[in-house]
């Protein structure tokens, strides 16, 4: 078999600080299998890291590909532009080349020909490679390619043959002697060609010693807050991207004598944990915009019979089916003014996996305090994107459960009525198997008692009782995260996942003289409005940055602001996240215009 | 109440019309509550929606009103949390059959030791009158045939009660929920049990049932342990145009907190969940992110 | 068996242009029977009348009353005051007891002992007659007593003998003389009662011709209008207050080759319409608050997928199943934003039963036109109360079907693609068995061909082709009437069930010489900005009433029109409609304070 | 395509992984639509959401996806709308047995000449591997019996035609199809078909189906025009560890469309809904507001 291998333009190696490597073929190539060996040679050698996945909704077949960035800084983003493409067919090379680096490397799959010419003249080092050939003829199976390509990144990337065999054993060893053995022949099949082909470092990555950092995706971090946060009860069913949440539950939740149920639907999961939740069990539910739409009827009932509940809304691109693996933050409307009636809710929106779990945690305080459902709302990159981060810190969490009773508390009480009307509008909680709290639960209209009422003055203090309590429980909601400069007069806002691809854009606006403050809002609702007015009041021009169409934050924050022509929306609605320079070019381009507009 | 001195709410008088066959089934229950002496603040009841789901408002217990076609999650929800409890869902067949059949199937197949009991009146009678799925052909223009949710329960391989009791006849109803209350709370399963329970303001049928009601239990060879034949030996009656009642079946599948919950650390609703006491494990949890 | 009449204050008849008339007793009393005779009365005699009920969610038993008002003027609320109760209970007098006229007549049933005293001294006429002993003694059934006080009311208001029989008549002749001759004995029991008694008019009701008008609540009309509008596939499922429209249309769609269906449940209901529709039938389903929440999912697949559904919301007091038979307007953030994703979609409001006739074929009109989900949106109150209204014009009335293609349309085409690129963003629609209209339709992001697609520039061009129809169907979206003088400084803003309220209480407002206009929204999404600057521009103060907690129009119309001080909530949420006076005594109490205080 | 020049889309090359037992579904659907010369123009599938619910875009007709779970309802309004159509739901056994598990009965009740064609495999194929209603015990975690369509299906008094097949077996599969055509589009009613139509890559189930599919009409004495026999018989072979394939049931009950639809108009998707041609119908109807 002959291998073509060249390197067209050997140079010395580049010390990268930050680097960001894609990984392209068609889904069930195990693109995200060589992500994750890379994130782990990257994290041995003290980089963080921050993944990415682009995967159709389908199992095989398709484009798809993987992206991990390395840095010696924390990074929340894939960044502009990519150093080194994998690309197992030419497919991934065409739907890679608008953020390749002009001079980007391609380890290019050859076993089907040599990367077309059009490619050629672009500045980009190819390396072509018959990674499936050799794989199937060597191996018997094309899967291994993966492994083929590993090992060639590795010496391209300068990665010590040490280190990738330490990481390819530990994810191969507990999957039993012949996978690693297989792999660790695929290892060195592509050592020896690099070799063989005289592929030498491009790159210099910087080592320093193994950090103590941790690897976490917003939705394991979920799942991991809602366990520290005494969570014992989730009742799931599978839809991307918030399946991972349950799957990740599913075998540790046991452990501490809690459960993970799939239910038959998105109504048997709510109304399910509504249950649990009455029953005197924290609960929190996960699913993404269907199945949101679909919990809308049993949100409001837990708002109105006042139960404390956690809702993970994964956002995908919406409306409807839409495109379930691609990345959107279209469903705050719905979260913040879903459901018929009134009744109060809170919506918390964490940006980065290490505030997903204690917002998570937060959450079901709020939840249990408060008496009502929670929305935690994450949107796709964020669940599914992996981020170095320092481990939870265990030791600032605390558990409240607000007004909830035990057998002696209610021995203390006269008269037992569990809409009870208080100063504060909460109510003291019982649960089942304590006596003289026997009570009714329900989403009719109701008394202290909890028996049916329309009764009209009756009406008008439960209403206010209930709506208050978003009122009240503003002084405990996460503010907003402040970024940049106090005296600068451009500011942006945004929420979510936007958060790593706007801390990037400052640092490029920076360097383009363009001074901004940035507010990353973490309480959609209610916006605390006193936070957003300190941020806003000495900007001339807020930009609000945001996956979806309409600009809904930008509508929400207009509303709550006034003042509207401030208020620039900067959307993007194609299923992918902002890039740190579309952000950038946004922004100037808006100041610009106004410069030469004179205003 | 024998232990505190709390006042608690007193139930309210039903707002049923008089006559109505739900009487029966709330005269029915306190009875079979009391006998087992079962107590009131180990008691749910999950009330659906419809003039039969507002039966928990009637007696004292501890009550949740779910949602329209939601009781049955609701209540597996509130077992899974707390075993301990006994927890009775009670409904219409609108409510249970028609919004709820998707419910209805897969909570039959859980198999969650709560009971669970239909009014089944053949009609939608707090929307006033339009055909239930159990609506016969003709009523208000119904032209399909009725669903027998007895049959459909016995097709789920992992039902274990399964009965049908008629609100007029009181000493079997009553005999029926006992059975029904006793299977859960042995944690054997699902009890389910159908209330024949007229709605004598839109389809009254009183009459007709007095007549077709057949009880199973006047069967000498009747064997309710023989899933097949109950299914043809129930099939056979209602082709004869008789409704069987008693005691349609029972059998042995593992419970769903017997095969979901933790034995160890009592139900999960009452379990210390304060950092202090779960510090190793979650410690232990955080390693899977190294 | 001693009957107790006795007439406090014998006077002259009154002359009563306008009078109000509340039968207040026990569910099953058959109150309601009384209102609709008397109704048939008013009528027969050229007045128009307005009816209200207010009865609990349960079938017997609970205070439950029927209100009806009769006037030489058209009128669209039951007013401030109740010039006549029937009584069957002393609830029913506490009940209406702050809704009383000063000088109001009672007629209460004495059966288990007269008027307690303390309704004495209040200047009320009280008659104490034994109707329920008399009917059950005399015809053996207590509901004969509804025919009973309707002979005593038809003496009180000088209605004339042949009238009361001939109404009775015509009500119970279709029901077998067994219970015409019944009724016709209740009817001369109740005559010789007030004659024994020495009953005489206190009230003078003018007399005309019988007008052509005919009587309909807003929820008959709607049914009529879904009819002449082509409408021919309703699916539903039994919720109040909308049930009315199913049972409306179920005897009489038929009769035009169409179907009623009821469904299984609400996510049944929209999924079979949207069935329907995509296969070329026109189609309406009808739902309240909790249904509606089931049909989120529903909703935005059909934004998606560009099917044309309308969709009846009918408003009642939530949230949760809240208070399932009174009246409220709080789902306007629900339909407005309510469904994950972004997609088109337009949310009409009648206020009145004539409008809801016609925006019922305009929303039809415009969901085929614009290939979108349409939600008409109205109220307990609107869909449940009966006006009398002029016929609805027939003549009127257009089908438009917008591009909905036929087979020799297609036979001009080269290449049919159902979500082709276009001009105006519309498409041209193919329906099943129609020969080279083969084509895919989808909730996933799609292609023209409505193909998945995940391409990036394919998403783009797809959501902003389907969101830029709701800017397209501005011009034809049903305007805002706009009542009062035009050089008012004080406007008012409502919708729905409101009209009537606001109309009365901007006549009493001009009595206290504050001079109003009004603009009655029709088009709550998209809300027609520019008529509502015009309508605003020149205004010191808006008051915008609506049945909700959080004046949700009110917000909705401060961020779209800014100056936010401007704008005043009016809000009530009890459950019961406005009284005039009430939004007379709030636009009042707010410019008097503003007055006293110097702005 | 014969009578219109229009290019119309050409359809996909399916997204299944190879090996998948879909694959084998959509060679037999398009062998029997083409055997049974059943115009492309007049057929409509309606997907499910799943690896299975795709299978529209996969043939040349009109096809609607709709909401996962919501196939059914879907296939019912179009046929209500256009009882000359062809029209065959088909999607996976989580879109129908699980959250479509209301849908599934209720349709059943209702009986309307569509075909349903259930692609099971145990699995939520698409979503990654989780156990769907119809699991193993014990795959990925499952701890419930599997639910069995077919009994349930039996279970409703309504059901006209009940079979099963298996996309390795692409004569018995092709020859199911038709019949369920056949039966549906003579206006008999439903056509319920399971097809065993095994996920290689999350719950590979060929090796276990091939043993134990055990095919019906092999059977000289199964009738199936007789339900209760049909049950029993279906049971027994369940119960022995083998899954019974071919025609399980058939039978005559009213059509929803035969009940539903007036049969002089036409399908009301294609009636004149103009002012012009009802006014009188209209005005008469005016009346009733008097
Ligand atoms: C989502 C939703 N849809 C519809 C309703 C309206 N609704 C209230 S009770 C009822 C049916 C009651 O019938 P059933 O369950 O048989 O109870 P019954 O009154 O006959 O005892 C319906 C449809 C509702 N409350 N919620
Ligand atoms: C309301 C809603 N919930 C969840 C999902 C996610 N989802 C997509 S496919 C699927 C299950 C597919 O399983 P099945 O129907 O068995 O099809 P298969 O992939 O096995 O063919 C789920 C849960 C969704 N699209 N919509
Ligand atoms: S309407 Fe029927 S079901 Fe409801 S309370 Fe009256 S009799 Fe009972
Ligand atoms: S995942 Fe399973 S069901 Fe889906 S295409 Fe692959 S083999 Fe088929
Ligand atoms: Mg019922
Ligand atoms: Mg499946």
């Amino acid at each position: 078999m002959a291998t073509t291998l060249e390197q067209q333009k050997p140079a010395e190696p580049m010390l990268k600080q930050d680097i960001c490597i894609m990984i392209g073929g068609q889904g069930g190539d195990g693109t995200l299998t060589v992500v994750n060996l890379l994130g782990s040679c990257f994290r041995n050698i003290g980089l963080n890291v921050y993944d990415a996945r682009n995967v159709l909704s389908r199992i095989r077949g398709g484009h798809a590909d993987g992206v991990i960035r390395a840095s010696t800084e924390q990074v929340l983003s894939t960044g502009d532009q990519v150093d080194v493409l994998v690309a197992f067919d030419e497919e991934a090379v065409q739907a890679a080349v608008n953020e390749l680096a002009p001079d980007a490397s391609i380890i290019f799959d050859s076993s089907k020909g040599q990367l077309s010419e059009k490619f050629g003249g672009m500045g980009l080092r190819v390396v072509n490679a018959p990674l499936g050939n050799m794989a199937a003829s060597k191996l018997r199976r094309n899967i291994f390619k993966n492994t083929i390509a590993f090992a060639i990144l590795g010496r391209l990337l300068g990665l010590e043959d040490d280190l990738l065999i330490e990481v390819l054993r530990s994810r191969y060893e507990r999957r039993g002697k012949e996978a690693l053995d297989a792999n660790m022949q695929a290892l060195s099949l592509g050592s020896d060609l690099a070799k063989q082909n005289n592929i030498r470092s491009i790159y210099k990555i910087p080592h320093s010693e193994k950090s103590n950092k941790i690897l976490a995706t917003g939705n394991e971090a979920v799942a991991y807050g809602f366990l520290v946060g005494g969570g014992r009860f989730f009742v799931g069913y599978p839809i991307t991207p918030a399946t991972d949440i349950m799957e990740w539950l599913a075998p540790r939740i046991s452990k501490l004598g809690g459960v993970v149920k799939q239910a038959e639907d998105e109504l048997a999961v709510i109304n399910m944990g509504i249950g649990a939740a009455y029953a005197g069990a924290r609960v929190m539910v996960a699913t993404s915009g269907p199945g949101q739409s679909l919990m809308t009827e049993g949100v409001g009932h837990a708002g109105e019979a006042e139960l404390p509940i956690v809702v993970v809304e994964c956002q995908r691109v919406g409306p409807s089916t839409g495109e379930p693996t691609k990345n959107e933050q279209s469903d705050l409307n719905h979260v913040v003014y879903g459901s018929h009636g009134e009744f109060p809710r809170l919506v918390i929106a964490p940006g980065s996996a290490a505030e997903c779990f204690q917002l998570t945690v937060d959450a079901l305080n709020l939840a249990e305090t408060y008496q009502l459902p929670v929305f935690l709302l994450l949107d796709q990159a964020l669940c599914q994107n992996s981020e170095s981060i320092l481990p939870f810190n265990l030791k600032s969490i605390k558990v409240e459960r607000g007004k909830l009773l035990s057998q002696s508390d209610l021995e203390k009480i006269q008269t037992y009525k569990r809409y009870q009307f208080s100063e504060d509008g909460i109510s003291p909680r019982s649960v089942p198997s304590l006596e003289g709290g026997q009570s009714q639960v329900t989403g009719n209209e109701h008394n202290e008692y909890g028996l049916t009422s329309v009764d009209t003055t009756n009406r008008l203090r439960m209403m206010s009782k209930r709506m208050k309590k978003v009122e009240l429980a503003k002084n405990e909601l996460p503010r907003g995260n402040n970024f940049g400069r106090k005296d600068a007069k451009i500011g942006i806002i945004g929420f979510g996942s936007t958060l790593g691809p706007i801390l990037e854009s400052m640092e490029q606006l920076k360097s383009k003289n363009i001074g901004v403050r940035f507010q990353q809002i973490r309480t959609i609702f209610p916006l605390l409005v006193e936070d957003l007015i300190e941020f806003s009041d000495p900007l001339d021009k807020i930009f609000v940055v945001e996956n979806n169409y309409q600009g809904q934050l930008a509508k929400m924050i207009r509303s709550a602001l006034g003042r509207n022509e401030r208020i620039e929306s900067i959307t993007k609605f194609d299923g992918t996240s902002f890039k740190p320079r579309e952000i950038t070019n946004a922004i100037s381009t808006s100041i610009q215009g106004k410069l030469e507009m004179g205003v | 109440m024998a232990q505190t001195t709390v006042k608690i709410y007193t139930p309210t008088t039903p707002i049923w019309c008089p006559g109505c066959g739900d009487f029966g089934v709330l005269a029915s229950l306190k009875k079979a509550l009391s006998d087992l002496q079962i107590k009131s603040k180990d008691t749910v009841i999950v009330g659906g929606i419809g003039c039969s789901g507002s039966i928990h408002n009637n007696l004292e217990c501890y009550g949740i009103h779910s949602l329209h076609g939601r009781l049955l999650p609701t209540a597996v929800g509130v077992k899974l949390a707390n075993p301990q409890l006994t927890v009775i869902a009670a409904g219409g067949d609108g409510d249970g059959y028609a919004i709820g059949a998707g419910h209805f199937l897969h909570t039959l197949k859980k198999n969650p030791s709560i009971i669970y009991i239909v009014m089944q009146n053949g009609t939608y009678g707090l929307t006033k009158g339009q055909p239930s799925p159990t609506a016969q052909v003709g009523y208000e223009g119904n032209v399909d045939l009725p669903f027998d949710a007895i049959l459909t329960a016995l097709s789920i391989p992992s039902t274990t009660f399964i009965a049908r009791g008629f609100s007029a006849n009181q000493a079997q109803l009553t005999d029926l929920m006992k059975k029904a209350i006793s299977h859960s709370n042995s944690n054997e399963g699902m009890g389910f049990l159908e209330v024949l329970s007229p709605c004598v303001t839109y389809n009254d049928t009183y009459k007709e049932w007095r007549e077709q009601v057949y009880d199973l239990s006047t069967e000498k060879d009747y064997n309710p342990h023989n899933r097949l034949l109950a299914f043809t030996r129930v099939s056979e009656i209602t082709n004869q145009g008789k409704i069987p009642t008693g005691l349609v079946y029972s059998g042995r599948v593992k419970s769903l907190e017997e095969n979901t919950l933790s034995k160890e650390k009592g139900p999960l609703a009452l379990q210390d969940i304060s950092l202090e006491s779960n510090l190793p494990k979650y410690e232990q949890i955080l390693n899977d992110f190294r």
